[in-house]
């Protein structure tokens, strides 16, 4: 029978669950040591912030709060991957890339806390970057269109979305791939596959044998890589960011990783999911096979790991009580940025809030 | 009998139904092994299968519309929405097609479905949890849109929301989930749809909520009474079809009427009721109809979210004026 | 200058606002060599090219979301809905986003996007080509409805739309797309937003609609006239945030109220112009506020759909009914 | 670099544009000339209820209609693989597998016509099927949802929708595939590729090489196949349909076709494509390629033609006068059919209606 088209998914790994390159080609940031401790500090932060929030969050000093445990390699490689003028759209536990672009403990510990103001970036790049995104896959398009703003005004930036497997099902998804393809936009669409859409694993969520593959639908470049591997996910986001910088249009990137906490602290994970599957994807730890790697290259020690601890603890703690000392908003706050000006009805409204808010105390 | 909360009355019903009725399946993200992000189907895959108790994809389009597929072929699909904020992308499919295929094919095709889905704010949950957003579907035809707001109404109604020929919205106030417990008795008894329910018979002015603000409505009689006030409260439970009477019946003999909900004030359904009340009782009002209800903002983050929903001193004070006033 | 339809204007308006602001853009299915399938955008892709003026892939997520994400980036995107029945799949991205990205982000992220959709029935099209839903909007915070009802109401509302820093729906009456002619400069002169507009002066009776039963309700007041009834006319034109001081400035005078909307009748707009009368207006009152509009029933296909519709003659029947009471 | 997944999509053709063979392996069917002879009075039914569909548009006796003109052997194959059991859930213009599961030509009218009673189809097959489908692409989920209704039950049907190319582009495709795939559902999916949504071009609708691959997303045997050629329509539905009756699962098939007419009777498409464009097309016209093929096996000839055009005239002009002679519904009919049981306040509104109608007299 005549074919039509052919496609071909490929798995992207340098080094293995033990530390161990499995291929000589390194790319070229990979080769610079210095880069590569400076990711791994970026990964040990992420986990030690990732630590204390749950230690916030136990303690009460948190609402949910949505862990990021197992997925450094894949946030860290994203985030670093990027130019600050690229954008990125997350949804709500990439953290080691926000904390690459400059968003702040204090402005997660926030947003969990409920209040808003945690959404409000202070530094840039992170200022132009998108807010979490709690309607799964919604910032898929959110990207897409920012991309296809970039292609309008001509500019050389790049739109990048996270998504989640269980993400990759929602029609938003599969739209943003869509558009970006027929219109050949500066988008990299990222799937951060931790096996797990709370309680729904992989297997639920779609026959498909690769979530990569999804990028086919829309005749996208696609590839899977080993999302415990940061110099996988870089080296294939690098290449995406610059295929889409040059014009080239958009890709589909799949990390396979693993969620290895809760849910959120909201899930008892327990309740779906053997013991031994968790034991088994410690073992894939994407932070201690980048120290093994690092070690051998002479280029860590316990010493300097010890240090990295204290500073790591020392940042939180100071981002903690930064969180600590904050005061609710007023309750005006509650309508202040509804609109660019508050409509004669709605001013109504906040003078009674107000007034009630005076009786109460 | 134990007694149980609201979230074990829906699991409750939802077992016997499928116990008594193999049509019946459930479907929506986690309500599997997990049981329901909030438990509400703890238990039912294990007694009753994968395929009757459906993990689906994430999607919501996708579980709205395998509902409307499943209930044309004869099933009775009770399907989930995570959380309220989440119904949207359900709405193409509910608007479209589960409210219209009856009257598209004259009968020929039905959707026997229930969309359930947690309700309302005041849980300290993350965005877009604490939404109430009922009037999306309160000028939908075809639909019936039912909140409960203890256990044996939850029991009770969506038991008869099940049974119904014709797709129903289920809300559950999930801030009341498990506020107390009542006996509830497992005889697969259904509450009427059509009907309001009087919670408290009083004579000075009437109070009309649904949902989680029954509970402040029932604290703000008690203090009402303790001053001398005689309130009537009304759960609405089913918003549409709207039962008017009931609520008609109580302004005629109290002639004033506060009505309270957590959703914004603009077109939330508590306008259609001051609607009706200032056409079809006009003459018997003695003062202005009050709305106590969130503002039109969005529900903010929980650090705020008290200062939002409609507090029992707010319901009280509109009901003082409304008696004051005439 | 040549006289302009509602759908001319609409076109003119476009084209001032992208020639004069490179940030402007629109998208959406057959906006581009087609020019809308009402039109509406016709000559403008030749003018500004085909990024600018984008056939999107034909998924109506796709156009919301991808809207959000260009205002997100500064641009002012007017977006469609080929006929409003399409909407609904819109709705997470306009609900969670475009009516929410300010007050989550405290102002950093702001969606100054237009949601363009023809809307209302009564041009004999098919299924799901003639809804009202306006009402789905109404009560999502951070978001203005607007219905223009004449050839310069769409054109200075649809400027100020565009130029407006937050979200706008913009409900096109595609039953009076070519209704009538009018003069209207292209001086890129804006409407104001925020307020009713009176349309005709009146002491005996307040007639309150938008859209297209403004052709309705303004032959009811003519027939009104006849007998001697002095009916004022107001075009609500932005439904939310409401200017109901306009509307409660007529009742105040009039003592009666008819509002006209060809929405089903609950949880209907109209309802909350009746709810506000309730609250703020009863001493004034005259008479019972009547709503006249469609039936709690989807819009029947073309060979009944002028049974549904809300008549002129009803209109006159009701107004003389408030006229007679009191 | 390892290779994760790899896929081909076949393109399948056994007549060409000029009625002959391509291939040698004709399936049983084609075999049998009267069964073939059977599909090419169908697809000849069509047309000429089509003709006589458009013909009544402009004589102002339908509202809009949307033509199925070059359709003729997609639809026709999709309608004659499927059995009485299976349930189809169409789009709007599928009229050629409608009529073959019993929708009658005054149904179409009805419902273009402005009467809801044209989706009452009243003959069995189609008395089981789903109703026509406006909102684009939603209908594949109702057949997913009954899909999954046969496979709870255990019955051995399965559920068949078609989807435009430009439908494809929306969530509800991908969804409906996507779970079908993850549940491995009796599904079988058609996109007919038309080459036109409205006024948009394929190429605008996404940029994938094929629609067909649109299954690999979700993990689906996919096929594209020339939706001219009745032979090639009808296997790829047997094999998908067979698949599906054995529990094997869902398949995705594109058939490639041209929407040789305007989209509706509201558009005129001149305004957005060239005269050359269509006259192209024209020359791989469905019908006569098998013609000519029936023709060269002495099975078909010009009186057998007359004949069928005869008898076709005759049914249709049947079909016209029952529509044409039905009686608009009473005011009442708004109101029977918006619950099982009208509720108090809805009865209210009917009286009303009711008397306001009598009024009008
Ligand atoms: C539209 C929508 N539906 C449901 C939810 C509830 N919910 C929050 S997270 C989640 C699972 C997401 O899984 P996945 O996409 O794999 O991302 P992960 O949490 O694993 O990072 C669900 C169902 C939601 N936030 N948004
Ligand atoms: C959800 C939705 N959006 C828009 C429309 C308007 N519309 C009707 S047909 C059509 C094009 C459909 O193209 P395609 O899917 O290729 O099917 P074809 O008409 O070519 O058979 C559009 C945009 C609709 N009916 N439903
Ligand atoms: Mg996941
Ligand atoms: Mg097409």
């Amino acid at each position: 029978m005549p074919i039509a088209a052919k496609f071909e998914i490929e798995y992207l790994q340098y080094l293995d669950a033990d530390g161990k390159l499995v291929r000589k080609d390194l790319p070229a940031f990979a080769k610079d040591l210095d880069t590569m401790v400076k990711l791994y500090k970026l990964m040990v932060s992420t986990r030690v912030f990732d630590t204390k929030s749950i230690a916030l969050q136990r303690t009460g000093k948190l609402g949910t709060y949505a862990s990021c445990l197992g997925h450094e390699a894949a946030h860290v490689g994203i985030g670093s991957a990027m130019k600050p003028e690229d954008v990125l759209a997350p949804s709500y536990r990439e953290y080691g890339a926000q904390l690459f672009r400059g968003v702040q403990p204090r402005e997660v510990y926030m947003y969990w806390g409920g209040d808003e103001r945690g959404n409000d970036y202070q530094n840039e790049p992170a200022r132009h970057d998108f807010a979490w995104s709690v309607p799964i896959a919604t910032q898929c398009l959110h990207a897409a269109g920012s991309a296809l703003a970039f292609k309008i005004r001509g500019e050389k930036r790049v739109a990048v979305c996270t998504v989640g497997d269980g993400g990759s099902s929602k029609g938003d998804f599969y739209g943003a791939i869509n558009i970006a393809g027929a219109q050949k936009l500066p988008l990299v669409a990222v799937i951060v596959n931790n096996q797990w859409a709370i309680s729904v694993p992989r297997r639920i969520q779609t026959g498909a044998q690769t979530l990569a593959q999804k990028g086919i639908a829309a005749g996208l470049p696609s590839i899977q890589v080993d999302g415990n591997d940061i110099i996988a996910v870089r080296k294939a986001m690098e290449d995406a960011l610059d295929r889409a910088r040059a014009g080239e249009g958009a890709s589909v990137i799949e990390c396979v990783t693993y969620r290895l906490g809760d849910h959120t602290t909201a899930d008892d994970a327990r309740r779906y999911r053997g013991k031994e599957e968790v034991e088994d994807a410690w073992k894939k730890d994407p932070v201690k096979r980048l120290r093994i790697w690092l070690e051998a290259q002479k280029a860590w020690d316990e010493t300097r790991e010890k240090a990295l601890q204290d500073e790591c603890n020392d940042w939180m703690d100071n981002e903690v009580n930064a969180y600590l000392e904050s005061k609710t908003q007023p309750v005006s706050a509650m309508f202040d940025y509804t609109f660019a000006e508050i409509p004669a009805d709605l001013e109504k409204q906040r003078e009674l809030a107000l007034s009630l808010d005076k009786g109460a105390h | 009998m134990a007694a149980i909360t609201l979230i074990e009355a829906v699991t409750q019903a939802l077992a016997y139904e499928m116990n008594h009725d193999d049509s019946v399946v459930v479907l929506g993200e986690d309500v599997g092994v997990n049981g329901g992000v909030f438990r509400a189907t703890v238990g039912l895959q294990e007694k009753f299968g994968e395929l009757r108790v459906l993990d689906t994809p994430l999607d919501e389009t996708t579980i709205a519309g395998v509902t409307v597929g499943l209930a044309a072929q004869g099933m009775k699909p009770v399907c989930e929405a995570q959380f309220e904020g989440f119904i949207y992308p359900m709405m193409e499919h509910i608007a479209c097609h589960a409210a219209r295929l009856r009257t598209r094919t004259r009968g020929r095709i039905t959707v026997p479905a229930v969309f359930r889905a947690p309700w309302g704010g005041g849980i300290r949950a993350p965005e877009h949890h604490s939404e109430a957003n009922e009037h999306l579907f309160t000028n939908i035809p075809g639909l019936r849109v039912v909140l409960p707001s203890s256990p044996a109404r939850a029991y009770g109604l969506l038991l008869a929301a099940i049974r119904d020929p014709d797709p129903v919205m289920f809300f559950e106030p999930k801030r009341i989930y498990r506020q107390y417990k009542e006996e509830v008795p497992d005889d697969g008894e259904a509450l009427p749809l059509d009907v309001c329910f009087v919670l408290r018979d009083g004579n000075d002015v009437t109070l009309v909520t649904w949902g989680a603000q029954v509970k402040e409505t029932l604290e703000a009689a008690d203090a009402l009474a303790e001053e001398g006030i005689s309130a009537e409260v009304i759960d609405v439970a089913t918003l549409t079809p709207l039962d008017f009477d009931t609520i008609a019946e109580s302004v005629q003999k109290t002639g004033r009427c506060v009505i309270v909900h957590e959703a914004p004030k603009t077109a939330g359904f508590g306008a259609e009721i001051a609607a009706r009340i200032a056409e079809e009782c006009l003459y018997d009002l003695l003062a202005p109809v009050e709305r106590v209800t969130g503002y039109d903002t969005h529900i903010p983050l929980f650090r705020l979210e008290m200062k939002y929903l409609p507090s029992t001193q707010r319901i009280v004070e509109a009901a003082k004026r409304a008696v004051a006033a005439s």
